[in-house]
């Protein structure tokens, strides 16, 4: 069994609540009318991010999806700036042009969420061959759900890269939905990393709750990346906890079916119990962390609402350099 | 007359459609199960299974063109394109496939395609989610594109593009769905290629189309109290679009202003100016006015999105100084 | 080893025949300057659309690629009709529309040549979709090459096809070249078929210089669809023998390979060996059948000749019914 | 001044940048190993190596998202399109991704991307392979759009894209590509936004671009001989175009013409007319003209084909009558 500094526990741990708060603030902010637009909710899947950014620096690139909140906090956006973006101020990351569905932090190597699914993988081939062509040891890391695993992008995307054998990392999050189709329904094969033998690239499949799993696989393929191995495919098997969106009225399943699958499979629960478990960490150092971070996200949306909106002039800025 | 939404209009166009003719089908992302992201494929599995009411995976190259190849199959398919702002996923298979098959192969074949694109601003739909981007297939031989601005119409025009040999984008708003308004009984069917003067007046003309028809109403309204007797023109359909109906009403109002939610600069708007600037010019007593969306992408913010909007003072102020 | 009927045996060899010969023409007076636009030919490839055509009826569809002529042939179009619309007459299938690229006759089930790489994918999905609705046995076949098999559509329109067990062949005619890149340097894996791992699919690999093996997992294939038993991927290894297009200048390769590969697997060669071995036919027999076809082409032209160009008023016909 | 031809103008534009800064490369279908399917990167792999002038897959979505990633990560793509007919495949990538990334993300990065797409009739090329499609990108924000008409100008502003921190498509006329014109010998810059006024004239006003210059220069020569003072402006950049140049001329000659090899409905020429229409129709004596490709795909056949070309005639008869 691998030993793990109390750095990246604490990392681990900290980055999975933060996630968590952060989405259940927003979740109760856009039920109180407060924040336009769509928002999907990344409860559930805290293990996946967390577990992929830890082996990431700024250097390193993320494109992101529609449900991109934990992908930004992971790679180390301020909170502060990510909440403001959400609730379309002007001190937000994108000033507020963007929102919860164009949410980026250039500054960290996040290259923004994607309103179109699928959308980021081509981005981060691109940068990719960015990185190759200046001879940089960074990596590029491209989210995407199982649903945009049946995108045209994803298959453009991953011939490419495994062509050119670039440093790309493709991170599929299997939440076992596409909005409202179940997997299986519209995929035709059952593990999205088998898509990877028609590519030569490897393809390993890890369980998306347990973020030690989703750590060490990473690892490998970004050591790999690193040293000029090329692309690898990585599934993590999870489940979408929250409706699509918020607001999501989920008539294709039952709650009873939500509930149980959050039981078992709370990937920040499942933390817990482990390093309890291995005493790794003590019932204390785990709730002043959490402490730590409720008082951070609650600061973050008083950060939020005290920011300004935007000038109504500003819509003509940022257009062209 | 009995009221529904548009949404609801739609709804009794595809079933009433779907019962009378049983190569009709229809697909797109997240259409059957949930009944549409906007309801507006409600209950439509329920009476035609899931065969006819088709979930499909995320792939629009897929899901465009295996409606072309199903008609070519002899289907008559409809196409939901959830947004349609992910048109450009598949606009290959809309304006190299679906557009030119009849004609490069010399009339070999009938091409009964609807194409189903919700549009519009939203509140806070943001860059990606709010885009108007009907001009596009004004420049695109082979293909008729309606767009409806009302309950009533919706559902007659999307009978019309059922009906049709040809393939037919039908856009629609994400607004409007919501917006209930007179719906005759019975079958009826508003004819592709026909504007309606929805409102009749001798001092300006406004065209206008899909949601921006209430605003063309709105200014009108404003202006009867300044004495200035506008005509309000619902484009209706924008390819064909019906020259006849503008060029009378040019002709009797001398005057004419366009009204679309679509970025202004390349609109629709401008085929229409042009159009009128070539054929009766000596008509005009004032410049054409286009009022349409600034030269930016849709921003998030609510502040952005409403100084995106076209303003109906904007028009009433544009209008009063045509005189 | 299987027997084959002489009527087969006469299928495709005078279907081989009739392409090859159908091509050197086109090739003859496209360099004589009597054809406009680009053509592509089929030289060294007539055993992959020979020997799945031969498993058609009328009432199956293809969809067809650029290089469409052999595909037109084999699925048993007119050779007047197409030569005619080739050289841009109003006796054409197109009535001149058309053109080589834009071959198509509807009437034996040839949905059309393609301009766009990749173009095919999805319509002869959607071809079986509508297939399996209206409760027919028919099946739909897409031919495309190695280049296109990094075309994002074939992704999709595989999927789909797996997803739906729709009745759909998905024939690569691997021919080691797209356009000027060898196949290897821009496309990830060796064997195409491998990539019906991805979609759940069976994935088969032929020589497609040897018409009897591509008869025969065609075959299998197509039963299989008409069964309900779902798509094929079948992968054909051949050489492209001509420059990508009349006039390629070809200077990604040399003559000396292509002359090589010409001499090992001319497909038509091959056949004349392999009947003549198991005396399954005699020369006299070919010599016939070759005459004939020598004939019906040289009529073709003459056919084509003496058509006229289209109207320019017909410019406006055929857009909207 | 040494003649050159338009392909070689654009290959001396990308060498010349190439030198200058490490961070441009190329990449596209058989642009390396052949030199591209016109000529126009002969020479370029052996000087700059095959890393630096990149063949790939057919893979429009991945060439067009690559070269926008690419860019993010601190390169200068430079992206080939092969034909301009296939932007469709990736029309996403260019109008929701490239398009809109600098402003939906609030500024926070530059998008230095050039996309070369060769358009326009060559003959035989038919439905996929002939198309002029440079009017949907005059509605679409975030986009800088140029295409030149000569050798001269093919380097000027091919230069002036590559060093533009936004994204620029430059389309360039596959029939272009072989004639020859004066070049000027060493460095210079066409700017971006500005027309340019290539015959002065005082009764009418031309308006093109690309190829269909010489069908008005050739239009102005033959009414030149009927005492009919033609002023021929080469647009040369569609986004942003050139205003004031039009509205300067317009109000000095009173009468507008504009031709361009694109569909007539909807294209460049209804958005010219309709902003003219709106700012100085009281100055136009006549109505505006607009010639354009009729509505219908490209025909394969060469008596169709040529029938679907823009005559001399009918814009020579077509001035005369406006006066
Ligand atoms: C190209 C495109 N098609 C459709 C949509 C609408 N849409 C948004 S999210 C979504 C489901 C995505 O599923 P998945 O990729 O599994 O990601 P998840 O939401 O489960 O994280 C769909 C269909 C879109 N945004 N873009
Ligand atoms: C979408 C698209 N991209 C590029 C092209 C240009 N093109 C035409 S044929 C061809 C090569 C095709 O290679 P392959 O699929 O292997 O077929 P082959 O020519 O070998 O039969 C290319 C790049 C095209 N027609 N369509
Ligand atoms: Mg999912
Ligand atoms: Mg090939």
């Amino acid at each position: 069994m691998t030993e793990y500094s109390k750095e990246l526990l604490t990392y681990f741990y900290r980055t999975m609540c933060r996630i968590r708060l952060f989405e259940e603030t927003v979740e109760k902010h856009f039920l109180n009318g407060e924040i336009p637009g769509f928002v999907h909710l990344y409860i559930g899947e805290e293990a996946i991010a967390t577990g992929v950014c830890a082996n990431l620096t700024k250097s390193d690139y993320i494109e992101s999806t529609h449900r991109g909140h934990g992908h930004t906090i992971a790679k180390g956006a301020d909170v502060n700036r990510a909440m403001a973006e959400i609730f379309g101020r002007k001190t937000g990351f994108c000033k507020g042009k963007g929102g919860s569905m164009h949410i980026a932090d250039f500054s960290v190597g996040m290259l923004g969420a994607n309103g179109v699914v699928g959308g980021g993988f081509n981005l981060a081939v691109g940068a990719a061959l960015g990185i190759k062509m200046q001879e940089r040891k960074d990596v590029s890391v491209v989210f995407f759900g199982d649903g945009a695993s049946n995108r045209g992008t994803f298959h453009e995307g991953a011939n490419l890269a495994a062509a050119w054998n670039l440093p790309v990392i493709f991170v599929c999050e299997n939440n076992k939905w596409a909005s409202t189709t179940p997997h299986g329904s519209q995929t035709s094969v059952e593990n999205i990393s088998d898509r990877a033998v028609g590519y030569g690239m490897p393809g390993v499949i890890v369980d998306g709750n347990d973020v030690f799993e989703v750590y060490e696989a990473t690892k490998k393929a970004v050591e790999r990346a690193r040293q000029g191995g090329g692309p690898t495919l990585i599934e993590a098997k999870t489940y979408r906890i929250k409706g699509h969106f918020v607001g999501d009225p989920e008539l294709y399943r039952t709650k009873e079916e939500v509930k149980e699958q959050f039981e078992k499979n709370d990937p920040i629960k499942r933390f817990e119990m482990k390093v309890l478990e291995e005493k790794w960490m003590t019932e204390k150092e785990l709730a002043a962390i959490k402490e730590e971070e409720e008082e951070l996200i609650k600061k973050s949306v008083e950060f939020a609402k005290n920011s300004p909106f935007p000038d109504a002039s500003e819509i003509y800025e940022d257009l062209y350099v | 007359m009995r009221e529904i939404t548009f949404s609801q209009a739609t709804l009794e166009a595809m079933s009433e459609e779907m019962r009378r003719d049983k190569s009709i089908f229809v697909m797109g992302e997240d259409i059957a199960r949930q009944g549409g992201i906007f309801g507006q494929f409600k209950g439509l599995p329920q009476e035609f299974g899931f065969d006819r009411v088709r979930d499909t995976p995320i792939s629009e190259t897929a899901i465009m063109g295996a409606g072309v190849g199903a008609a070519l199959a002899g289907m008559r398919p409809v196409v939901d394109m959830h947004f349609a702002d992910f048109m450009g996923v598949c606009m290959d298979e809309i304006f190299n496939q679906m557009a030119k098959i009849r004609y490069m192969f010399g009339g070999q074949c009938r091409l009964p395609v609807v194409v189903r694109a919700p549009d519009g601003l939203t509140s806070g739909g943001a860059a990606q989610h709010s885009q108007s981007i009907e001009s596009w297939f004004m420049h695109i031989p082979g293909i008729k594109v309606v767009i409806p601005s009302n309950p009533a119409d919706a559902k007659g025009l999307l009978k019309a593009a059922i009906r049709d040999d040809n393939p037919v984008i039908y856009f629609e708003n994400k607004i409007l769905y919501r917006e209930k308004g007179p719906v005759p009984e019975g079958e009826y069917i508003v004819p592709i290629g026909k504007a309606n003067v929805a409102k009749e007046g001798k001092d300006v003309t406004i065209i206008s189309y899909s949601i921006m028809m209430k605003k063309a109403f709105e200014a009108a309204e404003i202006l009867a109290k300044d004495g200035i007797d506008v005509e309000v023109i619902d484009l209706r359909t924008i390819v064909p679009y019906d020259r006849e109906t503008i060029l009378e009403s040019v002709k009797k109002t001398h005057r004419l202003v366009i009204v679309h939610e679509a970025v202004k600069q390349g609109g629709v708007g401008a085929e229409i100016a042009a159009f009128v600037a070539e054929e009766a010019i000596d008509y005009l007593d004032a410049p054409i006015l286009r009022f349409g969306a600034p030269f930016t992408p849709v921003p998030f913010s609510p502040v952005l999105e409403n100084a995106y909007r076209i303003k109906i003072e904007d028009i009433v102020k544009g209008i009063k100084e045509m005189f």
